[in-house]
């Protein structure tokens, strides 16, 4: 197994140390707290995609089982009082379940097609939402999903309070992007990336292609429940539109803008991007426009991805310092 | 004992029949030659074999088991590996890394394994890597374990081809044109391989078009035309057979 | 009716494209892009806080109701500002886009009242309106919208919010009145309703069952067509095999309900068909062709004629190089929150000025007569009323045919 | 009956709508692989180009079209030298990010200079006859008729045409074709740049029906894709049996069921398609 070098292991401990004080650095601004809660949650999004892209496919169905975390999380509570603490696992394994059922038919399809199969999926997901108006709430979505309260013994948390919230984000984001960094750097992670490089030939060497792409699937989707359930007791609202093509389509740009090829990738991408998009949103009609040429521009100026720029930096101080 | 028998396997892909009803039998340790003019069924063969295509009908039996309607991985899972003819290797992978995903089938992988990095997990890992480069010294790759799959040349790709399926430890192995665009000293010491394959007890069988190399190593050789068997026997034997000189050797016979 | 020319001139002149252009650039970029900010540091100011799709497909609503609070606030500054209890205090707005979407405009909202720390907001449409409301009763701000439906979000449990455009059931007041004097009561009996499928669509439905149950007229068909729909043929086919007396279709955009009444007329509908959303008579002639007549706008003014409206209108095109009736029809929102300032004399204590906006009445704007109404329905005097301008368009022409106030009724 | 009759010909003139939209994806869908997402916008550009001729400038209206197949034609092609010629060769997921931040940045710089309000295009034809309850309206007829001919006029220039044989030999196999002598780079800019231009007619033409506004092609982009999807990648023919199914499955089921549901039936439909027969019903397969 490639040992993650020291560099990349000191980047990792850097990021998280600086994630943990950043509410302080900005002086507990809400606001920024808020961007900060947003960035997590694209993160998580962003990870559990390129987890599916280390088999070699995208799913653009993502954001529709982000739904079904979140609508399963904020049912469990509207209707039944659950409280989140259990809205996050079973959303998570519903999540899980529904793409277990749809994996069976879907890993028949191979590449471009696998790619229209799952935007299918994900259209008709988010249009069952739309569709069952009494249950789902139809278009109207679902209000008041409160976050959860945790008794601590000498001290009740209530995570209605935003700094809270973002470390409970963090906290998840962090048990994610592990979870998939320890599956991605291990022997999984090797039969992922030689289905990826090569199906036929992993095929032939005994690697029962057809069950990982399923589990992989299985457990990407669960993930994105996850995320979903986060999202909606944040967000205290839901309706389908939070769910539609826009959002799977989004968290793919940060996965391609961040790289395609590391755990880094997706990381980098999420958080430069949704910084971006809220430093543009004073700018008006521009915003979309701006978005769409810094989207452009970072591909064709940066092949590879945002986690290429430590190996040029590297190359380049190598260069000079000759 | 045989280590394979096909009984009547017949092959058509919408309306072209392929293979017409072949039966082929290789004794353990044997190495087996196929040999044919182009379009003769040889690779169709190994792709029913390996599990790649399905087969209209017939028996594929493997070490006494029916492997036929298996999926792929399932056969090689039962020690009948097979190369391919167009090199097909991990591009992005290190050479060591191609041929620990070989040896994945006999590493007890586990998702939980994965995840917690348990103390058996680790092991079985290390002794994947220690098996990985006692193969590739095998097969005379074991001074370049770091390099790039993508940039080796022809040769060394082709022996890494071979060592990936070494890694599933085979019991029978399908060599698809192991020496094609080989010059000599590169078919001789491929030759030299798949003898010292041979003599760890894997029975072998191999599509060659370089008659100096399938007479020279092969102990039987079964030909093929149109999908059909037209003979087998000693090397010897092939060389004389006249339907056989007719129906592929016609113009080299008197150059052999 | 304009002619061709003169509404190029109004949509596409070079002066207006730069206009708008420089004034977002220096509306937006200015502000160091997400550090707090203020412009006018020296005197004290007001921040008026805006939320609204400036991109998406609901940009033409959001724009329109910026426009109107963009320059309401120009126009107040150049006076030297609101005098509130003898102190002079300059206005200044801070808009940010929401595309649309509820989360965005919950994230805008935030960076408005707790970055930016505005204590006036406003925003358009449903899900804008959604967005900022979690944010903006919480932290006791004040916030006027424009929203038709979720009446679950209006009332008591959310009395600093404001509805300063009027729903289908208000605006009904004065276009069922208007429709059974030009039509007579029995050719009215039976009605269909078609509107998108999202809740825009299903509230505006849920305002036209009560005012239908009001005025004891059957509802005959309901249909819904989705977004994506681009024809519109098999959806009136099912309407008008119901034979409605007349058909209402909301809140429609000009063009949808341009193709809503083209397919009816060519399958042989005749009655009239009316739609409270659609602000564009033109696009409604050049689509719907000789088809367009017995089609009845229950909207704004959309040909600006008494002289504040002239004025409005000149105001605008000179500011934004455009101008549309909609933003005839937001702009005296400003000035109702000028007025409700004045009368409470405090800039921060938003319980009283909301007190005080829910008595303040104006005379002459855009849209003639407003006050605040609702107290019996909703608990609290939190939705706008004011004159309906309803405009007809027969055989290819369209006129104002009727202002009047929606006489509603007591239980309102 | 004639609700029946009315639902056959509003389906089967949808159904050639959305082929003409869907046909200029194919070439590129098809051809260069590249998943191009904003080929809708394309559609919505063509639409606008024609209002500007035609209801501003009140020039003539075939003209127009004419003119906007062009205009767009030059345009798909630049879009293709600039942008997705760098791209080419490498991974797929490239030129879709380029080709989401087409659409970001055309459909809001179209909001921004077209002005957000709606817009009409008057139609050239007016006017139709009721045959027992039955509408036929003569633009819709002549609409159908336009997008046939386009659609046989590919056809014909894909089977016939040298050009039209370099493309198809670009699409079955890019190398080969190269070695043969057919200079790929300017295959694909023109591939490009057809596509662009059909789905810029079926602009003007869906223009003159309903109503245009800037966002208008996000959904146009939903139709051709499902429709590529249906009738197999890179098949002409296959995008115009698509794009009738597409075209009966939304008017049938809405008139007698819902339109909602006619969407998730069509997206069902999508999904058993790809799942049963991989590369769509006449497509050739995709590695």
């Amino acid at each position: 197994m490639e040992q993650t070098d020291r560099s990349s292991r000191i980047a990792w401990a850097a990021l998280l140390l600086a994630s943990l004080i950043a509410p302080v650095v900005v002086g507990f601004d809400k606001y920024l707290i808020h961007v900060g809660i947003i960035i997590s949650l694209n993160v998580a999004l962003a990870t559990s995609l390129w987890m599916i892209w280390s088999l070699g496919f995208i799913s653009f169905a993502h954001a529709g089982f982000m739904g079904i975390g979140a609508y399963t999380s904020a049912l469990l509570f509207t209707k039944l009082g659950l409280s989140m603490w259990y809205g996050l696992w079973l959303g998570a394994a519903m999540s899980g379940a529904i793409a277990l059922v749809i994996a069976l038919p879907l890993m028949r399809t191979r590449a471009v097609y696998f790619f229209m199969a799952s935007w299918a999926v994900g259209e008709v997901i988010k249009r069952n939402f739309a569709y069952f108006r009494d249950f789902f709430g139809g278009w109207d979505g679902v209000f008041n999903i409160r976050a959860p309260k945790l008794d601590l013994g000498f001290v009740e948390v209530n995570f209605a309070d935003r700094l809270a919230y973002y470390y409970l984000a963090l906290f998840f984001v962090v048990l994610t992007v592990l979870v998939i960094h320890r599956i991605n750097n291990s022997r999984t992670g090797m039969i992922y990336w030689s289905i990826h490089e090569n199906e036929l030939l992993a095929q032939h060497a005994g690697i029962n292609v057809f069950r990982h792409k399923v589990i992989a699937f299985t457990i990407a989707c669960a993930l994105a429940g996850l995320t979903g359930a986060l999202y909606a007791h944040y967000q205290t609202y839901i309706s389908p539109k939070s769910f539609d093509i826009w959002k799977s389509e989004f968290a793919l740009v940060h996965v391609i803008v961040g790289g395609l090829t590391t755990v880094g990738g997706p990381v980098a991408g999420a958080i430069s991007l949704t910084v971006v998009d809220e430093l543009l949103r004073a700018t008006g009609y521009f915003r979309t426009v701006f978005f769409g040429a810094v989207l452009i521009a970072a591909v064709l100026l940066l092949p590879g991805g945002l986690e290429t720029i430590p190996g040029r930096l590297r190359s380049f101080f190598k260069r000079s310092d000759k | 004992m045989n280590q394979l028998e096909i009984r009547k396997l017949t092959m058509k892909f919408g309306g072209v029949t392929a293979i017409d009803g072949i039966d082929l039998s290789v004794a353990e340790g044997e190495i087996r030659g196929l040999i044919g003019p182009n379009g003769a069924g040889k690779t169709t063969l190994f792709n029913a074999c390996s599990g790649r295509y399905p087969i209209t009908s017939g028996e594929i039996i493997f070490g006494g088991e029916r492997v036929h309607g298996l999926k792929p991985h399932e056969i090689c899972r039962k020690g009948l590996v097979r190369t391919f003819q167009h090199v097909t290797l991990f591009k992005g992978f290190s050479v060591l890394k191609n041929v620990m995903v070989g040896n994945h089938l006999h590493a007890n992988h586990s998702y939980w394994g994965s995840l917690l990095r348990t103390p058996r997990t680790r092991r079985s890992e290390a002794e994947s890597a220690r098996r990985a480069r006692e193969i590739l010294e095998f097969v005379g790759l074991g001074n370049i374990l770091d390099r790039e799959a993508a940039g080796l040349p022809h040769g060394h790709q082709k022996a890494l081809g071979i060592a990936i399926a070494l890694a599933a430890q085979p019991k029978l192995l399908l060599l698809d044109e192991p020496c094609a665009g080989m010059n000599n000293d590169e078919s001789r010491e491929m030759i030299d391989l798949v003898r010292r394959i041979r003599d760890t007890g894997i029975t072998v069988m191999l599509i060659e078009h370089d008659m100096k190399v399938v007479m020279g190593l092969c102990d039987r050789i079964t030909v093929l035309s149109f999908g059909t068997c037209i003979a087998e026997g000693t090397p010897a034997e092939v060389r004389e057979n006249p339907e056989v000189r007719e129906a592929y050797l016609g113009s080299q016979a008197n150059v052999a | 009716m304009t002619n061709k020319k003169s509404n190029l001139s109004r949509r596409l002149t070079r002066r207006g494209l730069l206009k708008q252009g420089s004034m977002a650039i220096a509306g937006g970029l200015a502000a160091p892009a997400i550090l707090p900010k203020s412009a006018f540091a020296q005197t004290r100011t007001i921040k008026i806080g805006g939320a609204v799709p400036l991109s998406g497909p609901v940009a033409y609503w959001g724009q329109s109701t910026m426009q109107g609070f963009v320059d309401g606030a120009a126009v107040m500054n150049e006076a030297g500002g609101i005098m509130i209890d003898g102190e002079p205090y300059m206005l200044e707005v801070i808009n940010y886009d929401t595309k649309g979407e509820v989360a965005d405009s919950r994230a805008a909202t935030m960076r408005l009242v707790e970055q930016d720390e505005c204590k006036f907001v406003y925003s358009q449409a449903a899900a804008s309106t959604v967005g900022m409301l979690q944010v903006t009763e919480p932290a006791e701000v004040l916030s006027i919208v424009a929203c038709w439906g979720y009446l679950e979000l209006f009332g008591t449990d959310y009395p600093l919010h404001f509805r300063g455009e009027m729903s289908d059931y208000e605006q009904g007041f004065a276009y069922m009145p208007f429709m059974i004097e030009k039509y007579g009561k029995d050719a009215l009996k039976s009605a269909a309703f078609i509107g998108p499928d999202d809740q825009d669509g299903i509230d505006c439905h849920f305002s036209y069952e009560r005012l239908m149950k009001h005025y004891g007229v059957e509802q005959k068909a309901v249909e819904y067509y989705n977004w994506e729909d681009t024809d519109f043929y098999p959806i009136v086919a099912k309407t008008i095999r119901e034979k409605p007396d007349f058909i209402v279709t909301s809140p429609s955009p000009p063009g949808i309900t341009a193709s809503i009444i083209k397919a009816a007329r060519e399958m042989g509908y005749q009655g009239p068909i009316s739609s409270p959303a659609a602000s564009e008579t033109e696009t409604i002639l050049e689509v719907a062709g000789e088809h367009a007549s017995g089609v009845i706008l229950p909207v704004t003014n959309i040909n600006p004629s008494s002289p504040t409206q002239k004025a409005i209108e000149k105001r605008f095109l000179e500011r934004f190089g455009t101008f549309n009736a909609l933003a005839g029809n937001y702009s005296w929102w400003i000035y109702a929150l000028k007025a409700a300032l004045e009368m409470a004399g405090t800039a921060t204590d938003t319980k009283a000025v909301a007190e005080a906006l829910a008595q303040v009445e104006l005379e002459d704007t855009y849209v003639g007569r407003t006050k605040w109404a609702g107290k019996n329905a909703y608990g609290l005097n939190r939705q706008g009323v004011y004159d309906c301008f309803t405009t007809t368009i027969d055989d290819g022409k369209a006129e104002l045919a009727d202002v009047r106030f929606p006489d509603l009724p007591d239980t309102f | 009956m004639t609700e029946l009759l009315q639902m056959a010909l509003t389906g089967f003139n949808l159904g050639l709508m959305y082929a003409l939209i869907a046909i200029g994806l194919t070439l590129i869908f098809g051809v260069m692989r590249i998943i191009q997402y904003a080929h809708g916008e394309m559609f919505m550009l063509g639409a606008f180009t024609l209002y500007y001729w035609n209801a501003e400038f009140g020039l003539n209206y075939w003209a127009g079209v004419g003119v906007s197949a062009v205009v767009i034609f030059c345009f798909g092609a630049i879009l293709q030298i600039v942008l997705f010629r760098p791209l080419h060769g490498k991974n797929i997921l490239y030129s879709l990010a380029v080709s989401l931040g087409l659409v970001l940045i055309i459909s809001s710089s179209g909001q921004i200079l077209f002005g957000t309000t709606v817009k009409g295009i008057p139609s050239a034809v007016t006017g139709g006859v009721l045959l027992g309850g039955t509408y036929l309206s003569y633009e819709r007829m002549v609409i159908s008729a336009v997008s046939a001919a386009l659609i046989i006029a590919l056809w014909f220039f894909l089977r016939r045409t040298t050009t039209g044989l370099a493309i198809r030999a670009v699409a079955e196999d890019p190398d080969t074709s190269a070695l043969q002598g057919v200079k790929t780079r300017r295959i694909h800019w023109i591939a490009f740049g057809l596509g662009s231009a059909m789905a810029a007619i079926a602009g003007c033409m869906m223009g003159t029906l309903l109503s245009i506004v800037p966002t208008m092609g996000f959904l146009a982009t939903i139709k051709a894709f499902m429709i590529v999807i249906m009738g197999g990648l890179g098949s002409v023919f296959g995008a115009l049996i698509g794009g009738l199914i597409l075209g009966m499955i939304d008017s049938v089921v809405t008139t007698t069921i819902s339109g909602d549901v006619a969407l998730i039936l069509s997206f069902v439909v999508i999904f058993l398609i790809l799942v049963f027969r991989p590369s769509g019903l006449f497509g050739q397969d995709w590695e």
